[in-house]
């Protein structure tokens, strides 16, 4: 199994990086974040063509380049580091990932392509955003194909047009494709907490879906823990974000007649967030390779996603906090990584649900 | 016996008796405030020559409640109104005194505070908004911020550098600044959890009559540390309900109500900022969450912290009616418990609400005041002193460890500071 | 309910804070953990006869002052302080507090005095020291008030006459004394990692015993909840000596041509340790005036046992780490509070089995 | 193609052939070094003048490799010996190497560290040892602490000052020390889990002669962070068994056995102190803790850590092996990442035991290995450095974090310092 990043996949994140930095500087995510739509169709037009992002872990086969969770990792992560406002997470990861696990190959065909081309924008229908197990709870497709429920918070559906829906048949979970047009969709968007991602309630009342592939648990799990990899990379790259631009600010800014970065607490404190990031970022590349090897230990994701989670609320804490005062301001951007971290922090399963989730494996080895 | 040799029965008597020739609360605010003034029940702790009976604490106490008990309203002295008498009362001349304390309890005067600026924060002394003396006037140019009411205030207590050659503390003056004038700019600042409870202060050749300077040129320091001790105390506290329990009829309630809906606006998120421990245990009985063996030893933390402050604070507050000298270091260490406690607290919420906690407002939990809590708690260290002011506070003077190099030595002029 | 120490109270501390102080030294304690006894019976009597350490909190219908638990909390925190080595926790303590809430009257009697007056050294003979709910699990009580099992750890049995076993009958528990010399009854003595608190195995063989009372579950869990107030109360006594101990050695020791108590990192991390500690003792205080006035929550024991234990261990951690290499060795004296804080953060349960503990009450009011 | 110009190939089957014609076990240990090290493959990565083949790391690694498939025992290079060899090859005169790396090689000679003062811990240079040289000897006075080792060794590095009226960088010089001579007197030191596993070493008129300075008079303070980087580097890691995997006969086998039980005799607890991650899962299976849901979020916090902390270490290693300058930092990093885990171990451990924490000994759990952790683990943010230094390192050197003001400048007589 691959330890380190080969001088490809470095290529490769620079590009992404350089991408991201000339098209999400933080004022345009101010932008963005205050409109309706939250993203900028050209740019991500630009994303998936010029960079294809789109379709990084999309088989060549369905229209993607083909490559796996590391690469996406590394597109996640430096879209976390800009905080970019797209629907790379809604419809690349999220239906990206449930259709590659669960859909028929037909489907794959029929779908992917234009979600890894940007055409389409999908997302993914999930009633439970707590606990895979619960997914599909109170979704109910009939034998025909109606879908019937409730989906609390789903990602970018205000703008999507296709919703992949994880819903309870007669003998288990499928996966059905809903026209966000057909009748019986409603989709209200919600208030959030970090305005970078837009969220919206889904309610299907009897809407016609067609079903394009079962979900077992086995591939239920797998993909929440594709999910969970993607995003704890995204946090991973906020974290750093917040490191670096905190470091910087103790740097420059003065009190008592020295700059703050000398005072030792703040140093120690600094240092202590370096060492907990490092741990972090090792254990989520590592699990991104797991899962791309399928070997390695079995709780990887659950290990990534509850690490990542806490190393950036400690960032973030940390990044208002020896800001002091102007922190807290609306006008100085850290808030918007803070906000960005405690939606994350609870997105797909808090840090306790996945040490318990990572324990339940640990103890069955 | 006390000071002024009135016991409690006796108090009570005199100001039941005042109050049934006296009050009615089908005045006009202002006019009932003035009769309060003038009969000298506005503020009895005050000494007699200046509105008030000298009264001690337990007396003024006994008042109060004689006041409760009737539902009539008492003196305007909530805010930074209040810091701004009190320090005015402790450090201001005569004539200053005679001429701001009055508005202040009867509320024709609100008033703000003016001593953070961009530049110094954490380091307050370090101020650097020019005040220089001509013909007469002080003429003030700088920034202010974290200024709270300064859209409505007529006034303002206001620090600032009259000498750019002594030493940061000894180059400080105090001045009342008039907020009613063109050389002062006054812009709302927005926190990141929506709220604009704060305003930044911009100062244009602002103008202070030599009079209104307070405590004497280059006293500054020494006055402002007397308001903040005030503060400290909890006498900037936000303002409360207090005198208008329950539906009363009159035209000075009405009045009252919107004195305080004024005065209270900026702090409604306060209670948020503080973790909202109190709907811990209602949010995880009700959502089932009670039962999770992880939230359950976070819950019972957030306990024992919680009770732990509230009963050493009890304490210290005994102590003080008692008449302790400590009260800074014990703040200090309450300060420092109460992010410790914020802290704890978001963090039980988020556990609690799970994925839920990615949504905010009305439709969210407790109608938004979940997604509110989690995104006002990083004030609560901030806020009023950080958590590191707070810690060296305490390792200073309460443990009595050594303090370090100070880099900001010798003449003002000389010491390195951010530029603005 | 008493909201702080009264003036009486406040001088009975300094009497005992200098009896502890002339008779326990930090060089008697080394003595005494080096010894096969572990404590000095002059001293022992000393302090039950002139102070009346013995029976602070035994009724004087039974020899004793006739205080409560804040009185002993007083005792009990001040000999955490100086690390008395003594019998005071095992036989006015754990085995006073058992027959106080267990024993019938005529046992009271009978037993209590010679505890109070230190004559008779009794110890709590209980199987389990984890949980109240488990104890007398492996001890049964026959008829004719035989008792077999053996209680793995029990504090100071090497020294004591008499053995209050808590054992299982036919109906429910059952307190009974016990001979130390009776046939049937074998007490070796362990290794320990806190040598100032001497344990031993305790192998009852149908040893006779004579029944004294009943223990109802409720009663159980009183005794229980009182001995933890009591060991928390020992516990914040040492905290507070290690925290003054360390930051007085901050003030005098030298590195980089500063005292090491200059450095702001120390500083803050013992401005943190006072925090904790402040909060910790108002809670064990409180706890004390509760369980006397049978008021206030129900749960205090609790929370002040996991508090204080916490405290006590991050105080010894403190300790050792500024005072770095010094703090290791065996000559410097912080190890023997540090070891006591680690026995004492599990004797009785450990934090986070009393935070249960605790939620089991909440959840139920 | 390498430096030496050898490919792994041809090290192999030069080192094959030489083995089959020299290596036999039943020689004594020293006469079998002297062999090996006049074959020059005692230590290959060293310079042709001295002793060594000048091969890469990697070469060097393929030698290794053949001695332990063919179990051929190496030359003795463990723990301070081979600190000494790396600091004496590093900065040592010709003469120097000739007379003292021969004898390290053979194991004719052990060594000791000799730099830590009970007034300088963290301060290492600031070393108070006086060091004076009276015609042509060098006179020492002053004592040593954690001295691993030195109730055997033959020589030790030591630091000391030799010019008090300089900066204290700058006055510091570096001596081989030979210890046994009346001047230097051995006590070992307890240390609070019971073991002796150090000295304390005091120093009275003892002597070097001239030609025993190394590095030259006033460069110690060079000399020593040489030694230190090799010490970072795990070069002065704990021996191990190194060569004698499995029952093996002969008497160089007895030698080395007997060698490596007085090597390892002081390290036997410093896995202990590292926490022993790998009896946390067995322990909480076998005492059915890991069915306790607060146990187990801690062991999946654990598992965490010590996963990352490992990963991180070997993706350092491997840019080690490629040849990057930052290791001092990724060093301070990983131990500060070794002490919270070591930390976390303990707690879990506590968590696990319960009340059976209370015990020690044989009869307790794991035949005494828990009660060992939790009375030792907290040595691991203190030796080699403590958490605090690891911290500044950490934040000055990798983030660029400005340092603070100094209070050590200036001539090293009027630095304030610990009066012994």
């Amino acid at each position: 199994m691959q330890a380190e990043f080969s001088k490809e996949q470095q290529l490769f994140r620079q590009v992404v990086a350089r991408a991201l930095k000339d098209n999400s500087p933080s004022s345009a995510v101010r932008d963005l974040m205050a409109s309706d739509r939250g993203y900028d169709p050209a740019v991500w037009q630009q994303l998936c063509g010029e960079v294809g992002l789109g379709g990084i872990h999309i088989p060549e086969a369905y229209g993607g380049t083909g490559f796996g969770l590391i690469e996406l990792g590394i597109v996640a992560e430096e879209m976390g580091r800009t905080l970019y406002c797209g629907p790379f997470f809604a419809s690349p990861v999220m239906a990206g990932l449930a259709l590659l696990n669960a859909a028929t190959e037909v489907q794959k065909e029929a779908l992917l392509p234009g979600i890894a081309s940007g055409s389409t924008l999908a997302t993914l229908v999930l009633d439970d955003l707590n606990d895979p197990d619960q997914a599909g709870r109170s979704t109910q497709a009939s034998d025909h194909g109606r879908l019937t429920g409730t989906a609390g918070i789903v990602v970018d559906a205000h703008v999507a047009d296709l919703l992949i829906v994880v819903a309870k048949t007669r003998d288990g979970r499928g996966l059905y494709a809903v026209d966000r047009h057909a009748p019986g969709v409603s989709i209200d968007s919600l208030e959030v907490l970090d305005p970078t991602r837009k969220l919206s309630r889904v309610i299907l009342d009897s809407a016609p879906g067609e079903k394009v592939g079962e979900v077992s648990d086995e591939a239920l799990h797998r993909i929440w823990d594709q999910m969970c990899v993607a995003l704890a990379h995204e946090m991973i790259g906020g974290a750093q974000h917040l490191l670096e631009s905190t470091v910087e600010y103790t740097k420059v800014r003065v009190q008592f007649g020295r700059p703050i970065g000398s005072f030792q607490a703040l140093k120690h404190r600094c240092a202590d967030l370096l060492m907990e990031l490092e741990l972090a970022r090792a254990v989520v590349h590592h699990a991104a390779r797991c899962l791309d090897a399928d070997e390695g230990e079995p709780y990887a994701a659950s290990m990534a996603k509850a690490m990542a989670s806490e190393t950036y609320m400690n960032a973030a804490k940390a990044g208002i906090q020896l800001r002091g005062g102007i922190g807290f301001t609306w006008e100085d951007d850290t808030h918007l990584w803070f906000k960005r971290a405690k939606s994350s922090e609870v997105f797909l399963g808090t840090p306790h649900l996945h040490r318990e989730r990572m324990m339940t494996v640990v103890e069955g080895l | 016996m006390t000071r002024s040799g009135l016991t409690d029965e006796e108090i009570r008597n005199e100001v039941t008796q005042w109050l049934d020739e006296n009050w009615s609360s089908d005045r006009s605010l202002i006019e009932w405030r003035n009769i309060l003034v003038d009969g000298g029940w506005a503020a009895p702790h005050w000494p007699e020559e200046y509105f008030g009976r000298g009264f001690t604490t337990d007396q003024a106490a006994a008042v109060t409640a004689v006041f409760n008990e009737k539902g009539a309203v008492g003196a305007a002295q909530v805010g930074p109104r209040r810091l701004a008498s009190e320090t005015i009362l402790a450090c201001g001349s005569d004539d200053q005194k005679r001429r701001y304390l009055r508005p202040i309890l009867t509320g024709e005067h609100t008033w703000c505070q003016l001593f953070s600026e961009p530049g110094s924060g954490s380091d307050l002394a370090g101020a650097s908004t020019r005040a220089e003396l001509h013909h007469g006037k002080w003429i003030l140019n700088g920034q202010k911020v974290w200024n709270t009411s300064a859209h409505h205030a007529d006034f303002g207590i206001l620090l600032a550098r009259s000498d750019w050659d002594l030493p940061k503390h000894q180059g400080l003056s105090y001045f009342l600044l008039n907020m009613r004038q063109p050389g002062v700019e006054v812009r709302p600042l927005k926190q990141m959890n929506g709220h604009q409870s704060f305003n930044e202060v911009f100062l244009a050749n602002a103008e202070v009559p030599a009079e209104d300077l307070i405590g004497g040129e280059g006293n500054g320091w020494a006055v402002a540390t007397t308001t903040l001790s005030f503060e400290r105390r909890g006498f900037g506290r936000r303002p409360t309900g207090g005198g208008i329990q329950g539906p009363k009829k009159g035209r000075v309630y009405e009045e009252l109500k919107a004195e305080l809906a004024i005065a209270t606006e900026p702090y409604t998120w306060y209670p948020q900022r503080e973790g909202r421990v109190d709907l811990v245990l209602p949010r995880a009985r009700e959502t089932g969450a009670i039962k999770d063996p992880a939230i359950r030893q976070e819950i019972a933390r957030l306990i024992g912290m919680s009770t732990g402050a509230a009963l050493a604070s009890a304490s210290v507050e005994a102590k003080r009616m008692a008449g302790t000298t400590e009260i800074i270091p014990a703040g200090s260490i309450g300060k420092l418990a109460a992010s410790v406690i914020a802290r704890q607290a978001s963090h039980v919420h988020t556990m609690i609400a799970g994925a839920d906690a990615m949504l905010s407002g009305a439709e969210s939990a407790e109608q938004g005041t979940i997604a509110e809590i989690l995104i006002s708690v990083p004030a609560i260290s901030i806020a009023g002193g950080t958590d590191e002011i707070q810690r060296n506070i305490i390792s200073e003077r309460v443990l009595g460890m050594p303090k370090g190099h100070r880099s900001d030595r010798g003449p003002f002029r000389d010491i390195k500071r951010n530029v603005s």
